[in-house]
């Protein structure tokens, strides 16, 4: 990490995450194809490009712009439902008002709280509604318990990303309240949601990397 | 996956690159994934907006022209386009009248336009949004404004559009259009899935012999599956779905949209209109006039789906207007 | 067999009910198997009727209506109607300054056609006949006489349709269309094959991954079957078998129809149109107007054509022409 | 055949033939989509349906009139190129002249004759050019022959159904002439023409019964 610029770290972990989601992206559209119209994976891979693409770019930038650069990336070049909740949630992220100088777990703790506020809001949800918020809640409050308790970040990614895969998986009893309602067919039962399993992707590759 | 195509990742840029070769003298792109009436802005009118994933020609540019919508914004197949593609196509129309955003009601769509809607007043842009959410199947009717909008934003167009054209003020073509969004309802039904080009596999199964009632024009789920039924039932079942919806009542005049969803040869939708005509005639709902060909569709997916509008003279005399578009005009 | 109908045996039949159910004010049917103008026989203008199977709309009796045809017999499904049918329509249409027999080279068609005309002629109607042999796939250009007729037969109606409407006289409106059917050039792809209704099975197999070009619209075979090739390629082995038929020369300006045989989305035409555009450009013949869409089909096949028809002053003015019937409006 | 009028022998042949052409309907199809359009069976259906429906009108008139009334009926509900054909096949042997009181067999063969010229002529075709003349000439010939050596019915037909079927069968090795040209890829080779095996079928039929 010589010559690391101040979103080294951010940076680092994008480029984690973004090629997972490469990886995944027919698991993307085959879950979102249950319930939905099965491209999540390829607006996942259209984001992930424009991450990968970006990231040299940002690792010079104080992390709050970084952060807003990938929102406002994804907001052009991935706006699906599920892109532009992200892109909005990193948005908002980057507006918490997190200070350059709080240790990376709390900064962390604090933009994804500030994500799953914005998920919750624009897309006027709750968890337990079938969304990727099932996923970023659980996994926002597991970072937000291990940086108060003082946990390595190992440690706390891996608790993240437990976290983050336990709510995907739960999405699969849940019955979707957004979208269509309770009285079409359900044939997403079983299934879990492909943006809250497109979270756990996300955090199971910060947690690895 | 037996499609005419390059290369799936630049489908909709070659697409409407295409469309803007055949069609130099009628729409302009003001930028990439924007597409306006050649001569808009249209001094002294009322512009409309629309936009939403791609596949669904002529929905959505396929309406841009003369007595219909100003411009659209493009998405890639099935996906919203970005608030700023949709930025771009306010610019371009807006004569200073005041912009009506048309669209169908689905989330990435509401959240990119709403965005939009929100830069554009700050440019001083009066911006005002109707969704269509005409599909019963999508959502009952105590959660009406939860529903997909469908083909019937076909009559939305056509009435906002109209009313635009004779000159109305923003909130006199919103309230007519309203009063059209609040009359019209369709239901689907599809006889096999679609494939979008880059995820390279159809979006779900429907086995031979099987249809869904009700299903959504990108493949989302519908009310029931079941054994393929005959022209009749399916126009009795689609029919008797919008008719106790409204309700329609004795005697409301309509206008009627057999819509094909892609793959379905137009015979076996005039089939369709065959069962349906003599519904309304046994109820009592006079046709005004009918609509029936591909107005609304899907890529290739089989199936139709069948839009009611009640009208009154206002409707009446908007839906009949001329209009004029690269893919669709009415004398 | 994914289909919306009641019964394989009236499908014609209920088909040509929904037309007429809902167009009753723009097409009448003095006999089973004729559909005709509402307002024919139109005084002063000489007539045009047409006719073939049915399966392929809007043609045949989607171009009945002002500026274009007078009337068109109908067949069953990919059948010649009958010669009693054609001499109803000939009766029907007649308005006594003669009648253009235009339609598809097919043999049942020119046996019932060709009776049909003797027995007109024995009523004192003259008839004049000219066949549609566009497809340049079905025979070489030495034998071009025996070639079937295809998507071109929309620019012979366009053309033949206008100039009767302008007042020519029979033997003008055939001048003129001769001219047209002179300069028309056509070739298809087939991606799919199609299921007669009553036959239950497709006509022939057509594996995933490969294309017949030049295929008929009946499923005839083509000039080579292989791999599916790319937008591009296709529109090359189109564009350059067609420009060398007539052949084309560098400054002919033409007239193109890109054109879906049922089950190809409007982006994948639009995707092939942009390919021969390009040839078109750096061959030097400039593009006047364009058609794209379902012109002439072949119920749910997949696969497009292309046609070009090579202008002149006559031919650009009558092609621009106003028309419009419920299948096509042209403003 | 007590009470039989003057054409129940006419109508009798064609019954056999009907009914078995609504059992090929599939077989002939298939055959004509090998080349054509695959509709073949569906006209043959069509037109058999058509005349088994006619058959009870026509014993009691003279049986020229009888054949006439067959091809008008054929060219009306029928339509096709085959069908047509066949009308105007029909008729023709209906205007040949054939005296009531020439013998059967002579009667056969004056129609057959008349009937194979009109093919050929109205679908401008000759032998070898793999139609349905490939079949019915030979079966005209055979016939004439038979008749002219005195042969009895039965003899006489099944030769003539021998004909035709071995005409028919002659056809897989030919390339048509009409429509396709020999320039297109020739699918059709092996297979026979879908009309040849039709006339075939109808003599078969005839010398079953
Ligand atoms: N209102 C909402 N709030 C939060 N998340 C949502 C909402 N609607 C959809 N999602 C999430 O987005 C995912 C679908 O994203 P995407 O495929 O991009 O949507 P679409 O194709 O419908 O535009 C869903 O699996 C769900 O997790
Ligand atoms: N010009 C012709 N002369 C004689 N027979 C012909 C001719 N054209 C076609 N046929 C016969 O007709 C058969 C096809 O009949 P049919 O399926 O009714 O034709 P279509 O569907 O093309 O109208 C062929 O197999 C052939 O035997
Ligand atoms: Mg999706
Ligand atoms: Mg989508
Ligand atoms: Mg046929
Ligand atoms: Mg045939």
């Amino acid at each position: 990490m010589t010559d690391a610029g101040p979103s080294a770290g951010f940076v680092s972990i994008l480029g984690a995450i973004a090629n997972d989601l490469l990886d995944r992206k027919d698991e993307l559209n085959r879950l979102d194809g249950v319930a939905g119209d099965g491209d999540l994976g390829l607006t996942m891979t259209a984001a992930a490009n424009a991450l990968l693409e970006l990231a040299p770019s940002l690792e010079s930038l104080p992390e709050a712009d970084a952060i807003r650069r990938c929102g406002t990336e994804i907001a052009r070049k991935a706006p699906s439902t599920g892109g532009t909740l992200i892109a909005f949630a990193l948005i908002a992220a980057a507006k918490a008002g997190v200070a350059p100088d709080v240790p990376p777990l709390e900064r962390a703790a604090a933009y994804l709280d500030a994500a799953a506020a914005s998920v919750a809001q624009r897309g006027q949800v709750a968890p337990g509604d079938r969304t990727m918020l099932d996923a970023l809640r659980p996994a926002a409050d597991a970072i937000s318990r291990a940086a108060k308790a003082g946990l390595d970040a190992p440690t706390t990614l891996a608790d993240a990303a437990s976290a983050a895969d336990a709510g995907a998986r739960e999405t699969a009893s849940m019955a979707a309240k957004v979208g269509r309602a309770g009285w079409l067919a359900d044939r997403a039962a079983g299934h879990e949601d492909a943006g809250a399993r497109l979270v756990a992707i996300a955090f199971a590759a910060a947690a690895r990397r | 996956m037996q499609k005419i195509l390059n290369d799936p990742e630049p489908f909709v840029d070659e697409m409407l690159e295409g469309i803007l070769l055949a069609h130099p003298n009628e729409l302009r792109r003001p930028s990439p994934r924007a597409i306006v009436r050649a001569d808009a802005p249209v001094a002294g009118k009322v512009a409309i907006a629309t936009g939403g994933g791609s596949g669904h020609l002529p929905v959505f540019m396929g309406y841009v022209g003369r007595g219909l919508i100003d411009g659209a914004a493009i998405g890639n197949v099935f996906a919203s386009p970005s608030s700023d593609d949709m930025l771009e196509v306010t610019r371009a129309i807006s004569a200073g009248k005041g912009v009506l955003y048309l669209y169908g009601n689905y989330g990435g769509d509401r959240l990119n336009f709403d965005l939009a809607a929100e830069l554009a007043a700050d440019e001083g842009i009066e911006v005002r949004t109707i969704l269509g959410a005409d599909d019963v199947a999508s959502a009952p009717s105590g959660r009406a404004s939860s529903r997909r909008g469908i083909a019937g934003i076909f009559f939305l167009y056509k009435v906002a559009g109209a009313a635009a054209a004779e000159g109305a003020s923003l909130s006199e073509v919103v309230a007519v259009t309203e009063r059209a969004a609040a009359g019209t309802r369709t239901m689907g039904v599809a006889l096999s899935p679609c494939t979008i080009p880059a995820a390279g596999v159809p979006t779900f199964e429907l086995p031979v012999g099987q249809m869904e009632i009700g299903m959504g024009i990108h493949g989302e789920p519908g009310v029931r599956r079941g054994p393929l039924e005959t022209a009749d039932q399916i126009a009795d079942e689609l029919t008797r779905a919008i008719l106790a919806d409204l309700p329609f009542a004795r005697g409301d005049e309509v206008a009627v949209l057999v819509n094909g969803l892609g793959a379905t040869p137009k015979e076996e939708l005039y089939i369709l209109y065959r069962g349906v005509a003599r519904i309304l005639a046994a109820e009592g709902l006079p046709v005004h006039r009918v609509w029936v060909g591909e107005y609304a569709t899907s890529l290739e997916m089989a199936g139709a789906s069948l839009t009611l509008m009640r009208l009154d003279d206002d409707l009446r005399r908007l839906v009949d207007a001329p209009a004029g578009t690269p893919f669709f005009v009415q004398g």
